[in-house]
């Protein structure tokens, strides 16, 4: 038997298969294609202090072996998704990790306070992708001081595990990693999009209504697998990886590169059964390649 | 919803770079409801091909499709020969309130690739003795498709927009003479919609929409329109059908 | 008739596209395939100051609409490349592009004064990708201080045009072009491949021998896009755009985003003849979106 | 050198996994050489697979490729159905020496997949008037192919790493049974060949080498092995055929 078994911060997985965040909204629609307790966890689409409308659109976009979005953080606000969605999530057998979002630092302290509120979220994930409107814009996810002051307040605030979702937009991810590593995040979660552009020759507008659009897919896979492999050699807390899987073999490399456990975002738009699919193949890829749990391959790169 | 193979049994061009498809399954062809659609996963391709159910022959197992190439997924798609096996799921979306009982008389106003779900919701309604009237608005006459369907439904218009074929102008100038009916049904271009919705503000009318598309079910909020009580609904969720007067175009 | 023709500081072209530096040689192979001639210019793979044998292989994997490479400079070394390979290139009717790479500030120097020797090469690419090895490794493309002064050392040294070839690994590519413009560059080149790595799983190892290998191909055209796109707005000097073009409508949207002229790297590869069959189409789809000349549709991309 | 279409007219599986295909083409069957190589662009790869020229009927203008599903690429060109015209181009690198005049006998050792480019030298040497003697080692019985063309050649002999065929062993065990010979020529995976140059240090021999590749035609600097001489040679352009001391395994 091949153990799928995966313990991190607050988080017990019976595998180490997830949706991330954003590709999988609150589980209801996936719930008809297959029973959601069959997964390891659920990463919900980001949460912020109020309700969000989000962009205009056209808000997607397809590239070679990827896509581009930006859907704009819309969501109900935490108050309704801990009311109207937690709840449904919390009917099935799996964990559930909040996707915490906001232009503030207080915005982000205030979801991260209000999810404190229920025992059905098991863990938060910081998504510091979003810009800081007080800062001008900039980036919380590209500036290691920001990154770090906002996981140190979120810890503050809240009695849950926090996991930082690391952008890939940056010149040092390593740098990235260990300030928020200092600052208490019990997790990584990585990579998030990359920031791209494509233009409809047509109207010579950008194909994306808000101009650039984060790119994700197998197109960013050995992005985030280098990614997560430097910063494994330079941070001990757990990571969830993510960024273009689309077959056991790609969540055995992340678990090889040094992820903890594995998300899939874009691959379920092709093919709404792909995490079931993953979680039913996966022990056989990792007996093929010699190993008999999940946790022995993870950061089993061999690399001299 | 479920993930299913289909199978193609025939496809044919039936006008300038429109393809028609019959495709077998057993489970969508049972389920599936006018004004619905499916998505396809083509091999290489990152996002899925949303495209409308155009018929049911539930005995024969049968699912029509009406595309038009417009870029590589379609190109491709219409690559593909009979026996091949065509990775779907669905059937999306919401369908046509049918509303039978209260009425006798219906338009149906397709433009271009919109003509497609309007051919199968034409039949339910045939099939419960409503009257149909449809009006197919196409660019030019190379464009013409399914007129002699829709003529088996009823009463039907065709206009093109350069008059190579049936009445020129636009289908708004053909509304104008259908003196009455109860409802109209509409799917096409954003400007068409648009200017039907104006022309036709006092009645009763359902229009399908189209937006570019993530997940297909509702899960990634891509493909989202604005309505009248403010916030956004999803179009490939709570629609692609939505009555005239809930969105804002 | 379309005006395919297009004047850089030092480049008079008669069209915008050439092959990008490292996926052509120095022609040689390329011209047993078609005329070099029908090219806009050259891009020469990188010259340093003395011979360079690379890396270990395997050298080169394939990704999803990509690859990695980590060729590791190998080249004769700046001299012989005068002596040997320039001539060869003069033999043809078409601008060649040097690309001068180094470990330190002097050696750039060094490339860049030998190349001063021949008036058969038209302008240097300065690639600012290298590690510095006296900075400990820290490559000249990801800090804006040391991009400026090897450009400004550079431009010091040599007679000829001077673009410097931007990394896309960046949090900040803005800062970059404008470092770089502001150190007297004549115009930018960009982008170069992003750092990524893959597994291989049977043996656990990177497939790239060097761990790591830069990115290029069709999956990293939306970043050009992005990256071209806000660079054009932000500096003033020319740009030759490069990543993942494959197709005459890739080139267009390179020119809308805001490339003058652009240079096409891996595809080469699948299809030797790329740049002859581009060249031949890009008149039909400059014409059929609307455009006269490459000229006017550079940097037309209508975005609010 | 050119980017030709060839059309495939047969293809079928001659042993497990491993692929012929015979394929038509009027400029490379023209052309090439002996332990040249040519480069299939699959649509939807970044980079062209490499594949031996495994024999050329010259007056049919037929080439023969025989190929070992290893992934992704070779996995889908076994799936292709004649008719279909594939994208290639060739012939690349240089080919095996004839020397013809000073050798009256030959050894050919090929290991499992690196087997294919010596038929088509063996066939051109055996034209020649020398003696060929052909060693080819398999894993198994099941990945045994090309014994009955070679033995049209000459003597053959078949080892399989479990002796479920032929000679249990290595080729290296079966060399020591070929009493004399002007010179080898040898193709498979690195380890055999290693093994192989170091036990036939004192004979003349040629080597066919492999390496992952970027271009195929020599621009790129992917390819490369380190020379005795120093330095390294591209094995798409100066190679894929080496002089067994000329290269460091
Ligand atoms: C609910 C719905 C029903 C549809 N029904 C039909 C139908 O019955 N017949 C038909 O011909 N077409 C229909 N369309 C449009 C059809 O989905 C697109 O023409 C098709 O996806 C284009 O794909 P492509 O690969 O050829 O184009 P490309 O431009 O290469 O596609 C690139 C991306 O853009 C998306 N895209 C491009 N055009 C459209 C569009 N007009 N609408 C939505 N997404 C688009 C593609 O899905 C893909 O993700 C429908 C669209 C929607 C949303
Ligand atoms: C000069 C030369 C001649 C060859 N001749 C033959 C032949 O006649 N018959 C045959 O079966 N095989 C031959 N090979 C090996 C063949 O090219 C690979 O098996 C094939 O490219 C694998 O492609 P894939 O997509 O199935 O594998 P994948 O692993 O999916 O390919 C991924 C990438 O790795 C490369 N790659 C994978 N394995 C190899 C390999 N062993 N050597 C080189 N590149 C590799 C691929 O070309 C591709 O770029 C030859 C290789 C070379 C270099
Ligand atoms: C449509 C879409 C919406 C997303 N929304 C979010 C989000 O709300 N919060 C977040 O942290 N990441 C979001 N992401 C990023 C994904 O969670 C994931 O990090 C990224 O897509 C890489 O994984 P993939 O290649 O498997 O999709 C979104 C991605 C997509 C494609
Ligand atoms: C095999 C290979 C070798 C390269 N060598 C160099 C180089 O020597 N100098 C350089 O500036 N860029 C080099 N590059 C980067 C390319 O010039 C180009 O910037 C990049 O590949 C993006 O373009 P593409 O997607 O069209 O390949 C190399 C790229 C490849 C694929
Ligand atoms: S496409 Fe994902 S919500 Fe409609
Ligand atoms: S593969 Fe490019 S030099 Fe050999």
């Amino acid at each position: 038997m091949i153990d799928l078994q995966v313990e991190l911060p607050g988080l017990k997985l019976k595998n180490p298969l997830m949706p991330a965040s954003g590709c999988f909204g609150f589980g209801r629609e996936y719930s008809k294609f297959y029973d959601l307790s069959l997964l390891g966890a659920v990463m919900m689409k980001a949460a912020t202090g109020e309700e969000r409308s989000g962009n205009p659109t056209p808000r997607v976009a397809e590239t070679s072996s990827g896509m581009l979005n930006a859907i704009g953080l819309q969501n109900p606000g935490v108050a309704k998704i801990i009311k109207e969605e937690v709840p449904f999530l919390a009917n099935y057998d799996t964990a559930v990790i909040a996707n915490v979002a906001g232009s503030t630092v207080e915005e982000y302290e205030e979801v991260a306070t209000k999810f404190n509120q229920t025992s059905d979220v098991h863990a938060l994930e910081l998504n510091i992708s979003c810009p800081n409107v007080k800062e001008g814009g900039i980036q919380f996810g590209t500036d290691p001081e920001m990154a770090k002051h906002v996981t140190e307040k979120v810890k503050q605030a809240s009695n849950k595990p926090v996991y930082v979702k690391l952008s890939p937009n940056v010149s040092n991810i390593v740098a990235m990693a260990k300030a928020v590593e200092e600052a208490g995040a019990d997790g990584l979660t990585m990579i998030n999009t990359l920031t791209g552009m494509q233009l409809h020759l047509p109207s010579r507008r950008p194909l994306i209504a808000n101009k650039t659009g984060g790119l994700s897919g197998p197109a960013i896979k050995p992005i985030a697998i280098r990614m997560i492999y430097e910063v494994r050699q330079a941070t001990n807390i757990p990571i969830i990886g993510m960024g273009g899987i689309q077959t056991a073999e790609d969540v055995l490399e992340f678990l090889l590169a040094g992820a903890n456990a594995v998300a899939v975002g874009t691959a379920n738009f092709q093919n709404p059964l792909i995490l079931p699919e993953l979680i039913s193949e996966l022990p056989e890829v990792l007996r093929k390649y010699g190993f008999s749990s999940v946790k022995e391959a993870v950061g089993k790169a061999v690399i001299e | 919803m479920r993930k299913v193979k289909m199978k193609l049994l025939e496809i044919r061009e039936i006008a300038k770079d429109t393809i028609e498809m019959k495709l077998t399954d057993n489970y969508i062809t049972e389920v599936a409801k006018p004004g619905q659609f499916i998505s396809i996963a083509l091999p290489n391709y990152t996002l899925p091909r949303p495209i409308s159910i155009a018929n049911i022959d539930r005995d024969k197992q049968e699912l029509t499709l009406l595309f038009k190439i417009m870029g590589k997924g379609t190109n491709e798609l219409a690559g593909f020969i009979p026996g091949a096996e065509i990775d779907c799921f669905g059937p999306n979306g919401n369908s046509f309130p049918l509303m039978s009982g209260e009425m006798t008389k219906v338009l149906l106003i397709g433009g271009g690739i919109g003509v497609p779900p309007l051919y199968y919701l034409g039949k339910q309604l045939k099939k419960q003795g409503i009257k149909v009237v449809s009006i197919l608005g196409f660019q030019s006459s190379e464009n013409v498709f399914y007129e002699k369907e829709f003529a088996r439904l009823g009463e039907t218009f065709i206009v093109t927009d350069d008059g190579s074929y049936g009445m020129k102008g636009f289908v708004t100038d053909a509304v104008t003479s259908v003196p009455s009916f109860n409802a109209y049904y509409a799917c096409g271009p954003t400007g068409m919609l648009r200017a039907l919705t104006t022309q036709l503000h006092n009645k009763t009318g359902y229009i399908s929409l189209e937006e570019r598309m993530g997940c297909t079910v509702g899960a990634c909020a891509a493909c989202v329109i604005p309505t009248t009580e403010g916030g956004y609904k999803k179009i490939c969720h709570d629609g692609p059908v939505f009555a005239a007067e809930e969105v804002i175009l």
